[in-house]
């Protein structure tokens, strides 16, 4: 036992014998890592948007382009209210003008049509699909949607839950080569650095070997070497990824999107770090092979 | 202790070892000469694992060499103990810690080892130098601390390989001196040596020459040539 | 002379003794190159932009809602005839309509007002303000605007240049900073590698030394090869430069932007490739120091 | 040759040389003896200019080593061979390029380069090896190109540094013959050894032994003692 954490020191102070080379090591695998990082958060975030919205379904509704805001006013109170609705978002004439405003990048200044917006009131209501008969439900919504006061449209668009399906699929099916490609990088990374080491202590190692030391005594250390320098890498990457979080929690949080970045959960951070220190391992055993 | 049978070996085309037959016996103290050249560390190196057998059967210390794995080679080392030609030691740490290595390495409690290693650097003189870097060495000094790391084990086998070529006379008497010691108290040496004044000291010891791969046998004549 | 080429070959030759410490240097020179490298891009971009649009200013003329499209067609061809028009944009009601949908990003759908868009058309005009009396010159184009047929609105917004010139005044301050910052991680990155080098060779250079080589002929394999080093990662990384220019060249060539990426001109790329030579030779002549 | 007065040298604390006196002409052969430690390296590394003078003055073949800068020693070192005594060649290229390395780094063109490398590799032996790498030589086979590296240039002034330790008597006596050979023709000779041999051989050749950091003059008495 006693051997064993003399070791475990051992392969971590002999890192340090080349700090210049670690340290290229360390921010490599870190670069790596929080690109892998960021990647899993955006999958992360994607699958919880799925999972919101996963069975719901968006009525878009439009008033009457002549109706008083005061009209209105009064029924988008009620409307989360009514049964199935989940979410509502309303758009005022002007509301609208100003996302048509911000569309143009405001090289074209619709400040003069402020009060006299040509646009209707508009509100997209989100609501939960019952498991049965959805479609029947739906068409239910829209008329008593229609049936509201002033109201002169209603469309609803089960398309965009598709879309977004996909494009979860799509990121989903990048995910293992990109994770493959990374973890391979890290590999390389981690492979070279022991592989400078034991260069440079290739004889010494042989002298360990000639005087009676067992394969493992000699290989112990280099794996622990491995070992450190992927989890701090994956520790280092992964605070990094919490201050990317921290700056992009609210980006997203406007209109249209209203989403709310979340950090990979706790699970996700121990694979990185577990899954780090194994190629980490691996790689020196590797490195040790040749 | 040591028994080979029709041991060959070559470097690519360089034939280095022809046709070997050795024998010796626990407790022997054998000489091994022959020009520069002639094989004598290439067949050390073979009896200690550090070159394969090629052709041929060789059993060192109750090991069959012929058939022993990479992974329990170990084993075998810490049966033999081996004086490199050049030195083989760890320039960049201290006597002591070179000296403790091979008691490290068996895992051999701290006080112990503080113990053995002070007792043999005091007895090739290196006690003052306990604490220096091996890289700040005379080169004499290095060779004794090979010889310390060797010899602190108490093996039961010990090849040293051209142990006196930094020393002057008296140092390599010394060294001898010690060498006796542990050849009374039951380790089997083979020294190998170009050094003629150490052998004249050890009248009638066995002398076994390498001359192009091929081993003679042969003792020492006392104040004579051999 | 031909001690000369003997040790500039030779200098080559040692880095690749360590071929995997090389591979690892001249990627990383590689991509803080491309860094930099993209981000002179920018500026040079920004600069165009600038020059382009220096002293321009741009008009905004809405149409009356209610005007048939066949109406503005006509006035539309004869604006860019105008006297001091760089540049003319329009919008028909219905693109307008687009941009708008755009801008919900499909989660409105607006396609069922698609021919009653309730937009006006609109026009963009680009000026050339010449240099004397802009703001006489200005209102007087605003009027000649403003009595082509069934215009409601001109408005003019010197401001974007502004805008625009402040923004490269900002990426200006941060060039030598960043510019700096890039010099020094490939300076390390370098001179990193050259001291490993040094480090695995000391034998050999001592060596050399007492022999009697000179230390010239000791150093100048050295220096060379930290100039390979930079040359080698400099010219990778202006191909990755270009292959990243040829993918983003026509990216901003869309509404509301108009800009045709250009590639850093050939001095600049010229200076890339002899600054990263400097900095080789300069990290190896500070390796060698210590 | 060289002049030495009051020399003094010691790393940290450690006195290694103290007081040295010693002038040696051009053309002398000098054997330089001393136990293991006594600063024979250490004297020997001062005259090449790899350790600095710290007390005293030091003159070698017209070079004021108190004096000389840093980027002259070459100069020095062209003038000055060396047989170090852990022999410092590059283990990893082939004989023909270490003994080639000081005529090269002279600028000396490759015929000429050629012929004479291959007959110093000649005259100790090492023809056949000549295309092996070092790595792959017996110790005393490095040894011998330490030494046909040092000769290859004829030098003014050759130090060597134990040349014989790894070597057989017949080879020792080859290279005293190879050194005796260069010193009729005119090169100054310092040699740091223990092999009473060869040194026998050189019957009233000068002697100086280090003890303890300081010089004392002597001469080989034949067939005795020193
Ligand atoms: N790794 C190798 N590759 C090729 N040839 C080798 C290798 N090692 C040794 N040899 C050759 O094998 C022969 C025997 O070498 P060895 O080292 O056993 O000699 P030795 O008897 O120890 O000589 P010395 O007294 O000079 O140390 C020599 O000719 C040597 O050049
Ligand atoms: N770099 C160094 N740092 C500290 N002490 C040193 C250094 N080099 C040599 N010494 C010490 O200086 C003394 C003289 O060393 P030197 O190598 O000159 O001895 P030597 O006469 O050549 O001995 P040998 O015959 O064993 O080679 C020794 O005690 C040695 O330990
Ligand atoms: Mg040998
Ligand atoms: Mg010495």
């Amino acid at each position: 036992m006693n051997v064993f954490f003399q070791l475990l020191g051992q392969g971590i102070r002999d890192l340090f014998r080349a700090p210049w080379s670690l340290c290229m090591t360390i921010a490599a695998i870190t670069l790596v890592s929080f690109l892998g990082g960021a990647f899993l958060m955006l999958v992360h975030n994607l699958d919880l948007q799925i999972g919101a919205r996963q069975g719901n379904v968006q009525f878009q509704v439009f008033w009457d382009a002549q109706v008083k805001p005061e009209e209105v006013r009064d029924v988008w109170a009620g409307l989360s209210a009514m049964e199935g609705v989940v979410n509502v978002r309303t758009f005022t004439p002007d509301q609208a003008l100003g996302v048509l405003a911000e569309s143009f990048q405001k090289s074209v200044d619709l400040e003069w049509m402020k009060g006299r917006s040509p646009l209707p009131p508009t509100a997209l209501v989100e609501c939960e699909l019952p498991a049965e008969d959805g479609k029947k439900w739906a068409a239910a919504m829209v008329e008593r949607l229609q049936s509201l006061p002033r109201v002169e449209k209603v469309t609803f668009n089960p398309l965009q839950v598709d879309l977004l399906t996909s494009w979860v699929g799509l990121t989903r099916m990048a995910f293992w080569p990109v994770t493959g490609f990374l973890l391979v990088v890290v590999a390389l990374v981690v492979g070279n650095t022991i592989k400078l080491a034991l260069l440079a202590r290739r004889e010494e190692l042989e002298i360990l070997r000639f005087v009676g030391a067992s394969r493992a005594y000699i290989q112990f250390p280099l794996l622990v070497g491995g070992a450190f320098q992927g989890i701090l890498g994956a520790g280092l990457a992964l605070g990094l990824l919490k201050l990317l979080h921290n700056g992009i929690e609210e980006m997203f949080n406007v209109p249209p999107l209203w989403m709310n970045i979340s950090f990979i959960p706790p699970m996700y951070s121990l694979a990185i770090v577990a899954i780090l220190a194994a190629v980490g391992v691996l790689s020196s055993l590797v490195a040790l092979r040749n | 202790m040591i028994t080979i049978s029709k041991l060959t070996y070559s470097f690519g085309r360089q034939l280095a070892l022809k046709d070997v037959n050795f024998c010796m016996k626990q407790g022997e103290f054998v000489f091994l000469c022959g020009p520069s050249g002639a094989g004598k560390t290439t067949f050390m190196r073979i009896l200690h694992g550090a070159l394969p057998v090629q052709r041929g059967k060789v059993d060192v210390a109750g090991y069959d060499l012929n058939t022993l794995p990479e992974g329990r080679k170990h084993l075998l080392r810490r049966d033999v103990s081996v004086v490199f030609q050049d030195f083989k030691i760890l320039t960049n740490q201290t006597v002591f810690a070179n000296v403790a290595l091979p008691l490290k390495v068996r895992g051999i409690a701290r006080h112990i080892i503080e113990k053995r290693v002070r007792a043999v650097l005091r007895s090739l003189h290196l006690d003052q130098k306990a604490l220096s870097l091996c890289e700040e060495l005379s080169g004499g000094e290095q060779q004794r601390v090979a010889v310390a790391r060797a010899v602190v084990v108490k093996p039961k086998l010990l090849l040293a390989d051209e142990p006196t070529g930094n020393l002057d006379h008296e140092l390599s008497m010394r060294m001898m001196d010690i060498f006796q010691q542990f050849h009374k108290f039951g380790t089997s040496i083979m020294i190998a040596t170009h050094n003629r004044e150490i052998m004249e000291r050890m009248a009638g010891a066995r002398v076994v020459t390498l001359h192009d791969g091929t081993m003679h046998e042969g003792c020492v004549e006392p104040g004579g040539d051999l």
